[in-house]
C-alpha cells in the first residue's frame, strides 16, 4: 500500500484557499505531491457535477476548499457551497464512496499552516483507502477487457 | 361513483361554467384495471370523465405549463407541495392555477395488489379501510394499508398545503411513523456493501427515463445526461453512468422533491429510485430542518442558507 | 429594605471643600471605575472602600462621612491615588476629613502622642531631653566596651557634624539596645553625625492627627535647629512616616532649608557600594529566607522605586541573593502593611488586623523566615499580625542584619531575631 | 482671479487601510496619487490583525485584494520607506519634500524568492509580529506584502554596519542587492494632501502596574492579535508565552492607555478596544472552548453596527465573563514565573476578589505618535489638546490648513469602517478641490488592437519558468517544457530564467507574434500575483488577455515538494497538461462597456443627503434630491449642538442655502420614489410629488433616507409634559425656552428603547448628546442639579472629554441595570425618579423638574426602497452595506450607495463624512463615464434555461434577472455589468444554462479529463 501514489483533485477558491496554498509555498510547508489543483473563483462555483466527473475520471480523492464562513469574497458563495457539499457528501457516501475520499475545508489566505496540515491529512486518508475502485468510468476498451 | 369523484366533477363543472378556468386537469379511468390517466376537461360536459380512486398515482403538476393559461388542477397533498415548488420556481403563477385539493388516503401499489390477489386484478374498489380486489377467480378483501405505496404509507402531508377548494374535509394526519428505517439500514452498511447494494438495485435500469418524465421537477429543457458540450455522462447502461444519472438527479431534486412517488410508480423495472431522493430528503430535514413545498415564502433548500448551517464535516 | 436616600444634588461641602483645597481633588471626576477599591486593603472594612467613600461625598452624604471612623482605618498609603485614572487625591481627602474631626474627638492614641510631642519639645512619648541625653551617653559608654568600638561617638547637638540623625523615640525610650546597631554602622563607615536636641523625636503623630499647625511646628523647629548646627545632610533612620513627615512637611509648608534630606537606606546602599560597609551573606549558611517590606512613606509616597531598588540591593548583599524572596506585588506597587497613617494608635484593632491580613498573605506566599521592615510602623504591624495570625516569621530592622553580617551584633541587640540566629556569631 | 495652477495629483501620507482606500478612490476618479508609506510595504495595522470585528472576517483575506490593486495601479505611485519632510505652497499647488530611505534592494529586479532571507545570518526583532519572533536583516514585511519586494534593515545588516557578510548579494539570483543604495529626497508637486498616518498603540512598558515588563505572559492586544493569527509566531496555537504551558484563563484589561490622565495623559476613549477585546475573547474561545475568558472594563463601548449583538453573543453564547471593574494592577506570584494575579472589586459584594490568569491582555489604546504630532506642527495642521487633528463637524476631514485633509486615527480614535468612510470623505474633499484638474495627470493604458482569432485552431504557447533556482532546483524544467511540446495544440514551448522580468515579457510578445500563438500558458508562480502582468503582455502582443492560463509550479509545487523532485516534475507536467487542455477551449472575452449616466439621485434630503448631493455637485455632477418632507434637513432640524460645540441650526442653514442655490441640484420636496428601473449606470426613477409625477435617469443612487426617533411609552412620556425626548429638549434649546432655566433639577435616562430586546443595538449618539445637553443646561443655570441615569457611558473617542467635563461640572452619573430600571412617578410639583445607585447599592430618589429620555434612533425599515434598488435590510431594520469593514458606504449592488442614519445611528460629523464617502464611491463610477466589466462573467444560454430563478436567488449582486418580455421571456439573463464572476449561479443551475466565462464547465471538465 505504501507505494500507492494517489491523485487528488483539489478545487481551491481563488481568494482564500488558493492564497493559503500560495502562502504554504512561501513558507515552504511541505506536503506530498499528490494534489492537482483546479482554481475556481469561489467555492460556490463548484457544482456536484464536477466532483462526480473527477471521481468518474479516477481521482482517488477530491478536496474542496473555500473561504471561512463570513470571509467569502463574493459575500455568500461559500454558504451555498456548504449546502451543496452537504448533499454531495451524503449521496456519495450513501452510494458507497468511502467517506475518506471526499474532503472539504475552509482555509483563509492567512492559514498557510492549515493548508499544509489539511493537505497532509487528506493525502493520508486517501492513501489509507488505497486506489479508487468503484465509481470509475472505464473507457470502452477497458470495459471490454 | 365515489364521493371524491362526484365532488371533483361538480367543482370542475362549476369552474368551467363560470369561465374561471379554461381547463381542468384531472384524472380519468385508465384503459387497464388499477390505472388512471391524466385528463383535460375543457367544457362542463367533459367533467363527467373526471375520476378519482386509489390509482391516481401520477403527479399532475408535471402537466402544468405556463402556456395553459388559467387552469384548475386536481392535486393530492404531495402534488400541492409540488405545485408550490413550481410556483416558487417561476413555473406557474399562483393566480393562474386553481387547485382542487384532495385530502388523500393514499394510493396503492399495483405490484403489491397483484401479488396479494395472486393474479391479474379486474377491479379494485375501496370500501372503508379495505380494498376489494376482484380477479378472474375470486374476490378478496385486503386492508388498504397493506397495499399502499411506500410514500403513501409514510406520508406526513396527506392534506393539500395550498388549495383553492377542497374535495372533502381534511383527513387525519398520521404521526410517529418511522420514515427512514430503510435509509438508515443502508446507511449502516459498509461502503463496499452500499456500492454492491445499489449496483444490484440499479442493474435493471434501462435509462428509459420514465422516472424523469413522471417527475414534475425534471423540467429542464435539456437534462444533464443529454448535454453534449461536454458530454461527460455516457448514454448507455454502463453502471457508472447509470449511477451518475441517479445520484445527480437526486441532488437536483433535493429540497424540492415532495415524495409524490410518481418516479417510482412510473418505473417499468421497479428500480428503487426513491431511495436516493429520500436520502436527500432526510438530509435536508436533518441538517437544515426543511421540508420541500410547505411555504411560498422561501426558495427551496439549495437556493437559500443559514449562517449557522451545520458544517462538522468541513475541516 | 434599605432606606431610600433622597439625593438633591445640593452642594456637598465635602465635595466643594475638596475641590477648593486639593489641586487634584475634583471628586466629581470619579468614574466609579473601581481601580481604587480593587487595590485597597481597607476595602470592605466597615463596609466601606475608597470608591464608596468618594461616591458618598459626591452624592452629598456629608453627614454620614463627617465622622466616619473609616478615615482612621485608611492608612493614606496612596496606592489608590497612584493609579486613579482621574488622578483623584483620595488620601488627601481622608486627611482633610480627619482634620475636620473636633481635635479632642480624634483617636486618643494619636492625639496624646501629638500633644506630648509639642509639649515636650522632644518626641511623641514626652520623654524629657535629659533622659534622652542620659540614655545616649550611657549606651555609648557601654558600647565603647565592645571591641572595635572603643572610640564610638554618639553626640547631641554637635555643631558642624556632617549628618544630623532623625531618631524615632521608640528605641531610646523602650528598647535602647536597638540603638546600638545603627550607631555601630555609622561608626564603621566613619560617619560624622550628631543627634539634635529640639524636637529630637523623629516620629510625627501630629501628621497622622491631621493637625497641620502642630506637624508644621515640629518640622520647623527641627529644621531651624539643624540649620543652626550647620549639618549638611539630615538623615532619617529606618522609619517611614518620620521620613515622610519631614519630606512632605518641607514641601507642604514650604520650609526653606540648606541641608539635604536623605533616608538611611540610601546611605546603606551607598556605603556598601563604596566598600565602607563590607557586608556579605556568608553568615547565612542555613539559607534562611528573607523578604522585605517596602514602607509606603519612603517608596511609593516619596522616593519611589529608586529607593526600593537600593533597599533590595542592601538586602541581597546582606542575606544573599538566593535567600531573598520578593513579595508580590512589590516596590511602589507593594501593599501597605496596615500599620501606617497612625492606625497602630487609632484604636481600630480589628480593622487593622483585617487590613494586615493582606500583608500577611503576601508574606506567607514568599515562605520567608524573616521579614525585613525598615520602618517602625511596618515593624510593629508586621510583628503584630504575625502574632495575631500565628505566623512563624520574624520581623527585623535592617540594622540588625547589617550588624549580624558584619559580626558586630551584640548580645542584647537581638530581640527580634529568632532562635536560629539568637546565638549566631557571638 | 488668481492664476494659481491646480495640480491633478494628491499625496497621501500613510499606507494603512485609510490611505489605501483614499488612494484607490482618487486614482479611480482621475487623480494621480503618491502614496507615501514609512515602512517597506503598505497595509498598516490592519495587515497585522487576525480577524476583524464584529463579523470576525479574516483581516488579510479581505484586505489583500485592495493591496494588490494599489500595487498595480497605473495612477498610484507607491513611495515606501518614505516620509514627508516639509510642505510649501498652497491648496492646488503644494510642493512636498519626501525623504526616502534606501532599500538596498532593486525593486525592479527583486523577484521576492526569499533566498536572501533564508541565507541572511542576522536576526532582528520582527516588528510585524510585535517583536514576538525574530526576522532577518533582509526581509519582506509580511508574506502578502505589497510591494512584495525585499528590503535591507540598514540598522542591523552586517554588510552595511560592519562592512562584512554580503551573503544576500551572493545568494540573490536576480542580482537585486545594492549595498550602495542611498537615501533620497524627492520633491513632489501635488494639488492636495491627505494625512493618514494612523495611530500608535499605547506602549505600556515602564508601567509597573501592568507587570508588562516583567512577565512575557502580559501582552498588548496587538501582540495577542499576532498570537491568535495563523500567520503569527505560534501559527495561531494559543499557549502561555512564558513556558508554553496550557492556557486556562485569559484576562483582558480595558482602557490601558485610554481614559486615563494619571498613568498616561490619554483622556480620550480609543473607541475600538472594547470590540476588539470581545473579538479576541470569542476567537480565543473558538480555539479552545474550555478557556475562561474575562474582560475587565469600565463601560462596555459597543456602539457600532452589529457590535451590541456581538457583545450579547459573547456573554450569552460564548460564555465570556465581563467584570465591571478597572483593576488596580497586575502582579506575579513570589517564586513563580507563571500566573498573573488580579484583584478586583465585586460590585455587588463590595469585596476584593483575587483571580490568577495565565495570560493578561492589555487592551491598549490609540495615541498619536510624537513624530506625527511634529509633522502636523511642521505642516501647520492644528491639533486638539489630545493630539488629534482638529476638524469641524460640517467638514469632518478638512484640517486647519486648506488643501490638507485627514482620515483615520489622526482625526480621532476610530475603527476600520469609520477610517474607510473618512478615507472616502477625504478623497472626495481632495478631489473636489481639484476638480478642474481631474484627469490631467493620470495615464490610461493603450494596447495595440486585438488580433481576431475567430476560426483559428488553437496554437498554444507554453512558457516554463525556472524562477532562478526556486523552481529549477526541484523541478526538471526542460522535461516539463519537452512534455508540453507533445500536448495537443501546442505550437511553441520555451523556458525562462525569470518569466516575470521585463525582457522576458518582450520576448514572449515577440514569440506570440512570430509563431502566431493564440493561447498562452505560463508555468511559473501564482496567478494571484502574476496574472495581471502576463495578461498585459498578451495585450501588448495583440492577444485578448483572457487567452491565458497560469500554472503555479512554484508555490504549489517546487516550494512544497522540495524532497520529491521526480514526482514534482511529473506533477508539473500534469499541471501543464491540465492548463493546456483548458486554455485550448478559451475564447476571447469581451469586457462589456456600459456608459454611465452622469446624473445622480439622492434619496433623502437630511444632512447626509444634502452633503452627498453637495459633494457630487462639487465634482461636477447633476444631482436630484428626493425628500419626503416639505423641507430639507431631516432630523437636523431638531438638533441643537454638535459634540464640538457647533450650532447645528447654523450649519444646517448654510447647507440648505448652498443646496437650494446650487444650479446642479434639483430638489423634489414632499416627494417620494414611486418606481425604479434599470441598474448601475442607467437607472430610471419615477418621482411622485403629490399628484405630479416626473421621471429621471441617473447613473448612481445614494440612499440617505435617515431614521426616526423612538417614541417611548415608558417613564411617563406622553403623560407628563415635563418628560421629553432628547430631540424635544433640543427643540427647547433652539427656541431658547425660558422654562429651562427655572428647572432646579434635571434628569436624563439613557438607552430608552435602545439595547432592548427587539431593538438590540446601541443608538450610538445618545450618550454624547446627553453630555452636550447636560452641559448646556449647566451653562444656562450652573446651579441646576443634573443626574444622568445610564447603562454604559459611550462617549467614544474625544467625546470622552465631554463626559469628563460634565462630571467635573457636577453632573451626577448613576448606572442602572435592565433588571432594575429607574421608576418615574408624578409627585405633583415635581417628578420623583427612583434608581438604585450602582456603587452604594441602595435606592436613591431624585425630585426632578425635567426628565429627558435619550431615546433610540429607529430605522424606517423602508422595504419598498430596498425592493426598488434590490438592496438588503438587516435584522435591525437598517440598510445592510456591501461589507461591514471595507465597504461601509457601498451596497453589494453596483451603483447604489449608502450614508447617514439609514446605515446606522451616527452624529453629524460621521454622517457628513459618510455622505462624502458615498459620493466618493459614486464619483469613482461616474468619472469613468463608462464601466468595463471583467470578461469573467456568467452568461445564460436561453435555449437551456428553464427560468427556475435559482440564479436570481443565489446571486448576492442581483446580476441575474428573468426577462419579462420578448421571445426570451421567462428566461434568465445576466447583467454582465453587475456580475462579479463568482459562479454561484452556474453551479446552482441544474439545466446547464449558465456558464462562467473563463471557468466554463467544459474548460474545467477538460482539466479534470487531463489531470
Amino acid at each position: 500500500m505504501s507505494s500507492f501514489e494517489p491523485k487528488i483533485i483539489t478545487f481551491l477558491c481563488n481568494w482564500c484557499s488558493y492564497g493559503a496554498a500560495d502562502l504554504a509555498g512561501v513558507s515552504r510547508f511541505q506536503y506530498p505531491p499528490h494534489m492537482r489543483v483546479i482554481r475556481v473563483p469561489c467555492s460556490g462555483r463548484i457544482s456536484p457535477k464536477m466532483v462526480l466527473a473527477a471521481l468518474r475520471k479516477g481521482a482517488d480523492g477530491v478536496w474542496i476548499s473555500g473561504c471561512h464562513p463570513g470571509d467569502c469574497h463574493y459575500i455568500e458563495g461559500n454558504y451555498y457551497a456548504r449546502r451543496k457539499f452537504t448533499l454531495l457528501k451524503e449521496i456519495l457516501e450513501f452510494n458507497g464512496i468511502e467517506p475518506g475520499r471526499l474532503h472539504f475545508s475552509w482555509i483563509s489566505s492567512a492559514e498557510g499552516v492549515k493548508f499544509a496540515e489539511v493537505a497532509n491529512r487528506v493525502i493520508d486518508e486517501v492513501k489509507q483507502l488505497g486506489p479508487a475502485r468503484v465509481f470509475i468510468k472505464k473507457s470502452p476498451e477497458e470495459s471490454a477487457a | 361513483m365515489n364521493r371524491y369523484t362526484e365532488t371533483i366533477q361538480t367543482l370542475a363543472a362549476k369552474l368551467l361554467e363560470t369561465g374561471d378556468v379554461k381547463t381542468v386537469l384531472g384524472f380519468k379511468r385508465g384503459t387497464f384495471p388499477l390505472t388512471t390517466e391524466p385528463f383535460l376537461a375543457t367544457t362542463p360536459a367533459d367533467t363527467g370523465e373526471l375520476y378519482w380512486d386509489v390509482n391516481c398515482r401520477l403527479n399532475l403538476a408535471t402537466y402544468l405549463k405556463k402556456e395553459m393559461g388559467k387552469v384548475a388542477v386536481v392535486a393530492k397533498g404531495c402534488d400541492t407541495r409540488n405545485i408550490l415548488v413550481h410556483i416558487t420556481e417561476n413555473r406557474i403563477k399562483r393566480e393562474d392555477v386553481v387547485i382542487i385539493g384532495v385530502p388523500c388516503t393514499g394510493m396503492i401499489e399495483v405490484k403489491k395488489a397483484t401479488e396479494m390477489a395472486g393474479g391479474d386484478i379486474l377491479y379494485a374498489t375501496e370500501q372503508g379501510e379495505e380494498m376489494i380486489l376482484t380477479t378472474a377467480g375470486e374476490e378478496i378483501r385486503v386492508p388498504k394499508a397493506q397495499l399502499l405505496r411506500q410514500n403513501c404509507a409514510l406520508c406526513a402531508h396527506p392534506n393539500p398545503v395550498i388549495y383553492d377548494m377542497l374535495v372533502a374535509d381534511p383527513v387525519p394526519v398520521q404521526t410517529g411513523m418511522d420514515r427512514y428505517a430503510d435509509i438508515r439500514e443502508i446507511d449502516a452498511k459498509t461502503s463496499d456493501a452500499k456500492w454492491a447494494f445499489f449496483d444490484e438495485a440499479f442493474s435493471a435500469c434501462t435509462r428509459c427515463y420514465a422516472c424523469r418524465n413522471a417527475c414534475p421537477l425534471c423540467y429542464c429543457p435539456t437534462c444533464f445526461v443529454d448535454e453534449s458540450r461536454p458530454q461527460w455522462v455516457g448514454k448507455g447502461t454502463d453502471p457508472v453512468d447509470v449511477r451518475t444519472y441517479h445520484m445527480l438527479r437526486a441532488i437536483h431534486c433535493a429540497g424540492r422533491c415532495t415524495e409524490c412517488g410518481a418516479c417510482e410508480s412510473a418505473c417499468p423495472m421497479d428500480v428503487p429510485v426513491r431511495l436516493l431522493t429520500r436520502k436527500m430528503e432526510k438530509t435536508v430535514g436533518d441538517r437544515w430542518g426543511l421540508e420541500a413545498g410547505l411555504t411560498l415564502d422561501a426558495r427551496p433548500a439549495q437556493d437559500i442558507f443559514c449562517l449557522d448551517d451545520p458544517e462538522e464535516f468541513i475541516l | 429594605m434599605v432606606e431610600v436616600l433622597e439625593v438633591t444634588g445640593t452642594p456637598s461641602h465635602i465635595r466643594d471643600k475638596a475641590l477648593a483645597m486639593i489641586p487634584d481633588g475634583n471628586l466629581n471626576a470619579c468614574l466609579t471605575c473601581g481601580t481604587c477599591a480593587s487595590g485597597c486593603p481597607a476595602t470592605g472594612q466597615m463596609e466601606m472602600d475608597p470608591r464608596k467613600f468618594l461616591r458618598m461625598a459626591v452624592l452629598g452624604m456629608d453627614d454620614q462621612l463627617e465622622r466616619h471612623p473609616w478615615v482612621w482605618v485608611c492608612t493614606m498609603c496612596k496606592r489608590c491615588y497612584d493609579v486613579c485614572p482621574m488622578s483623584i487625591n483620595i488620601p488627601q481627602l481622608i486627611y482633610d476629613l480627619r482634620a475636620q474631626w473636633p481635635r479632642q474627638e480624634r483617636p486618643k492614641g494619636i492625639l496624646g502622642s501629638c500633644d506630648h510631642h509639642i509639649n515636650s519639645d522632644g518626641g511623641a512619648m514626652g520623654v524629657p531631653l535629659e533622659d534622652f541625653k542620659f540614655t545616649i551617653e550611657d549606651l555609648a559608654e557601654e558600647c565603647r566596651d565592645q571591641p572595635g568600638f572603643e572610640d564610638l561617638k554618639a553626640d547631641l547637638d554637635r555643631e558642624g557634624a556632617f549628618f544630623a540623625l532623625n531618631q524615632n523615640s521608640r528605641e531610646p525610650v523602650t528598647e535602647p539596645d536597638e540603638l546600638l546597631p545603627l550607631w555601630k554602622i555609622l561608626h564603621t563607615v566613619g560617619a560624622d553625625w550628631t543627634y539634635y536636641s529640639r524636637m529630637w523625636g523623629g516620629e510625627n503623630y501630629c501628621m497622622f492627627l491631621a493637625d497641620d499647625p502642630s506637624w508644621e511646628k515640629i518640622i520647623r523647629i527641627q529644621v531651624e535647629h539643624i540649620e543652626k548646627l550647620g549639618c549638611k545632610v539630615f538623615i532619617n533612620t529606618e522609619c517611614g512616616h518620620s521620613f515622610y513627615a519631614v519630606w512632605q512637611g518641607l514641601r507642604r509648608f514650604n520650609i526653606p532649608h540648606n541641608f539635604e534630606f536623605k533616608s538611611i537606606i540610601e546611605y546603606y546602599a551607598r556605603w556598601i557600594r563604596e566598600g565602607k560597609l563590607p557586608v556579605n551573606s556568608d553568615w547565612n549558611t542555613k539559607g534562611l529566607k528573607f523578604t522585605v517590606q517596602d514602607p509606603c512613606n519612603v517608596v511609593r509616597k516619596s522616593l519611589g522605586d529608586k529607593l526600593a531598588d537600593d533597599l533590595r540591593f542592601v538586602v541581597r548583599q546582606v542575606v544573599g541573593n538566593e535567600n531573598f524572596i520578593d513579595m508580590a506585588p512589590n516596590r511602589s506597587m507593594n501593599f501597605c502593611c496596615g500599620g501606617g497613617g497612625g492606625s497602630l494608635q487609632a484604636g481600630y484593632t480589628q480593622e487593622r488586623h483585617a487590613y494586615g491580613k493582606v500583608k500577611l498573605n503576601q508574606i506567607m506566599a514568599t515562605g520567608a523566615d524573616y521579614v525585613i521592615t525598615p520602618c517602625h510602623n511596618c515593624h510593629a504591624q508586621v510583628e503584630d499580625i504575625g502574632h495575631h495570625f500565628k505566623a512563624s516569621y520574624h520581623t527585623v530592622h535592617l540594622w540588625t542584619l547589617i550588624c549580624l553580617s558584619l559580626g558586630i551584633l551584640g548580645e542584647n541587640e537581638r530581640t527580634y531575631l529568632g532562635p536560629d540566629l539568637a546565638e549566631f556569631g557571638l | 482671479m488668481t492664476h494659481q495652477k491646480t495640480m491633478g495629483s494628491v499625496l497621501i501620507a500613510g499606507g494603512g487601510i485609510g490611505g489605501i482606500q483614499a488612494a484607490l478612490d482618487l486614482a479611480n476618479s482621475g487623480y494621480y496619487v503618491y502614496l507615501v508609506e514609512k515602512s517597506p510595504s503598505i497595509g498598516g495595522v490592519m495587515a497585522q490583525l487576525d480577524k476583524t470585528f464584529p463579523t470576525n472576517d479574516c483581516s488579510m483575506c479581505i484586505m489583500s485584494p485592495k493591496l494588490v490593486e494599489v500595487g498595480r495601479h497605473l495612477n498610484i505611485e507607491l513611495l515606501t520607506l518614505s516620509e514627508i519632510q516639509g510642505v510649501t505652497g498652497e491648496k492646488g499647488d503644494f510642493e512636498v519634500e519626501v525623504f526616502q530611505k534606501a532599500r538596498y534592494v532593486d525593486m525592479d529586479k527583486c523577484i521576492a524568492c526569499g533566498a536572501c532571507t533564508e541565507k541572511c545570518p542576522k536576526k532582528v526583532e520582527d516588528t510585524y509580529n510585535q517583536g514576538l519572533v525574530k526576522r532577518k536583516a533582509i526581509y519582506a514585511l509580511y508574506p502578502q506584502a505589497v510591494p512584495l519586494k525585499y528590503c535591507i534593515d540598514a540598522d542591523h545588516c552586517l554588510m552595511l554596519t560592519k562592512g562584512k557578510c554580503g551573503i544576500c548579494a551572493k545568494t540573490c539570483p536576480a542580482g537585486a542587492i545594492n549595498y550602495d543604495d542611498t537615501d533620497k529626497t524627492l520633491s513632489l508637486h501635488v494639488g492636495a494632501i491627505i494625512l493618514a498616518p494612523g495611530f500608535k498603540a499605547y506602549d505600556p512598558s515602564g508601567k509597573e502596574i501592568y507587570n508588562y515588563d516583567r512577565s512575557p505572559d502580559v501582552v498588548t492586544s496587538l501582540e495577542f492579535e499576532r498570537l491568535l493569527s495563523a500567520s503569527g509566531p505560534n501559527q495561531g496555537h494559543l499557549m502561555r508565552i512564558s513556558d508554553h504551558g496550557k492556557l486556562k484563563k485569559i484576562a483582558w484589561l480595558q482602557c490601558v492607555g485610554s481614559r486615563d490622565i494619571n498613568t498616561c495623559s490619554n483622556g480620550h476613549c480609543s473607541s475600538v478596544c472594547c470590540m476588539y477585546a470581545i473579538k479576541q475573547a470569542i476567537i480565543a474561545k473558538e480555539h479552545d472552548p474550555s478557556l475562561d475568558c474575562t474582560i475587565f472594563y469600565m463601560d462596555m463601548r459597543t456602539h457600532g453596527k452589529g457590535f451590541e449583538s456581538c457583545y450579547n453573543e459573547a456573554r450569552e453564547k460564548h460564555g465570556i465573563r465581563f467584570v465591571r471593574c478597572r483593576v488596580h494592577s497586575v502582579f506575579g506570584q513570589p517564586g513563580e514565573t507563571v500566573g498573573q494575579v488580579i484583584d478586583y472589586v465585586d460590585e455587588t459584594t463590595g469585596r476584593v476578589t483575587r483571580e490568577i490568569f495565565d495570560i493578561v491582555v492589555l487592551s491598549v489604546g490609540m495615541e498619536i505618535s510624537e513624530e506625527v504630532k511634529s509633522l502636523a506642527e511642521n505642516l501647520e495642521v492644528a491639533l486638539t489638546p489630545g493630539g488629534f487633528a482638529r476638524t469641524n463637524s460640517f467638514n469632518p476631514v478638512a484640517t486647519s490648513r486648506e488643501g490638507i485633509y485627514v482620515c483615520g486615527a489622526l482625526q480621532g480614535p476610530k475603527d476600520i469602517p469609520q477610517s474607510v468612510i473618512e478615507a472616502g470623505s477625504a478623497a472626495l474633499s481632495a478631489g473636489a478641490s481639484l476638480a478642474s484638474a481631474r484627469g490631467t495627470l493620470t495615464q490610461t493604458l493603450t494596447a495595440p488592437e486585438e488580433t481576431d482569432i475567430t476560426g483559428e485552431r488553437p496554437r498554444v504557447g507554453v512558457f516554463v519558468c525556472y524562477c532562478g533556482i526556486n523552481i529549477g532546483s526541484v523541478i526538471d524544467v526542460p522535461a516539463v517544457r519537452d512534455f508540453a511540446s507533445g500536448l495537443p495544440f501546442v505550437e511553441y514551448v520555451g523556458d525562462n530564467l525569470y518569466s516575470c522580468s521585463q525582457d522576458t515579457q518582450d520576448a514572449i510578445t515577440q514569440v506570440i507574434r512570430e509563431k502566431k500563438l493564440n493561447r498562452i500558458v505560463v508555468a511559473a508562480c501564482s496567478p494571484r500575483t502574476h496574472d495581471p502582468l502576463f495578461q498585459e503582455t498578451l495585450m501588448n502582443a495583440g492577444l485578448n488577455k483572457y487567452l491565458f492560463e497560469m500554472v503555479n509550479i512554484r508555490n504549489h509545487n517546487s516550494w512544497v515538494h522540495k524532497d520529491h523532485p521526480a514526482e514534482a516534475t511529473i506533477k508539473a507536467q500534469e499541471m501543464v497538461r491540465m492548463a493546456v487542455a483548458k486554455v485550448a477551449l478559451f475564447t476571447p472575452l469581451v469586457e462589456a462597456e456600459l456608459s454611465i449616466d452622469q446624473n445622480a439621485l439622492v434619496v433623502g434630503g437630511g444632512l447626509s443627503g444634502m452633503a452627498a448631493a453637495k459633494a457630487l455637485s462639487c465634482q461636477g455632477y447633476h444631482v436630484s434630491i428626493v425628500e419626503k418632507e416639505e423641507t430639507l434637513g431631516g432630523q437636523a432640524n431638531h438638533l441643537y449642538m454638535t459634540a464640538k460645540g457647533e450650532s447645528i441650526q447654523d450649519g444646517l442653514k448654510t447647507m440648505v442655502t448652498e443646496v437650494t442655490s446650487d444650479p446642479n441640484i434639483d430638489l423634489f420636496l414632499g416627494a417620494e420614489l414611486s418606481g425604479v428601473d434599470g441598474f448601475v449606470g442607467n437607472f430610471q426613477s419615477t418621482i411622485t410629488q403629490g399628484d405630479k409625477r416626473s421621471s429621471t435617469t441617473h447613473g448612481v443612487t445614494v440612499i440617505a433616507t435617515g431614521a426616526g426617533e423612538y417614541r417611548p411609552d415608558e417613564y411617563l412620556y406622553g403623560q407628563d409634559p415635563r418628560v421629553l425626548t432628547g430631540l424635544e429638549l433640543d427643540k427647547k434649546f433652539i427656541d431658547d425656552d425660558p422654562s429651562l432655566k427655572k428647572a432646579g433639577c434635571a434628569v436624563f435616562i439613557q438607552c430608552v428603547g435602545s439595547r432592548e430586546p427587539g431593538r438590540p443595538y446601541c443608538s450610538r449618539v445618545c450618550c454624547t448628546h446627553t453630555m452636550v445637553s447636560a452641559l448646556h443646561l449647566k451653562e444656562k443655570n450652573p446651579k441646576m442639579q443634573i443626574f444622568v441615569l445610564y447603562r454604559d457611558i459611550r462617549t467614544y473617542g474625544e467625546r470622552e472629554a465631554l463626559y469628563k467635563e460634565a462630571r467635573e461640572k457636577g453632573v451626577l452619573f448613576i448606572r442602572y441595570s435592565t433588571e432594575d430600571k429607574p421608576v418615574v412617578t408624578n409627585s405633583g410639583d415635581r417628578l420623583t425618579v427612583t434608581v438604585t445607585d450602582h456603587v452604594l447599592q441602595r435606592p436613591l430618589s431624585i425630585q426632578a423638574d425635567l426628565l429627558t429620555l435619550a431615546t433610540a434612533v429607529v430605522p424606517y425599515r423602508d422595504a419598498k426602497l430596498a425592493q426598488f434598488f434590490k438592496v438588503p435590510i438587516n435584522d435591525e431594520g437598517f440598510f445592510a452595506e456591501a461589507h461591514v469593514k471595507l465597504a461601509p458606504s457601498d451596497f453589494a449592488v453596483s451603483g447604489v450607495f449608502l450614508c447617514g442614519l439609514a446605515h446606522y445611528p451616527k452624529p453629524v460629523d460621521e454622517a457628513i463624512a459618510q455622505a462624502q464617502a458615498a459620493a466618493s464611491s459614486a464619483t469613482r463610477l461616474l468619472s469613468g463615464k463608462t464601466i468595463n466589466t471583467s470578461g469573467n462573467v456568467a452568461e445564460v444560454n436561453p435555449a437551456l434555461c428553464s427560468g427556475c430563478g435559482v440564479c436570481e436567488a443565489v446571486c448576492p449582486y442581483n446580476a441575474p434577472s428573468l426577462v419579462t418580455e420578448g421571445k426570451e421571456a421567462g428566461k434568465a439573463r445576466i447583467n454582465p455589468v453587475i456580475c462579479k464572476g463568482c459562479g454561484a449561479c452556474v453551479a446552482s443551475c441544474r439545466s446547464g444554462a449558465l456558464q462562467l466565462k473563463g471557468f466554463e464547465e467544459g474548460q474545467l471538465m477538460a482539466m479534470i479529463d487531463n489531470f
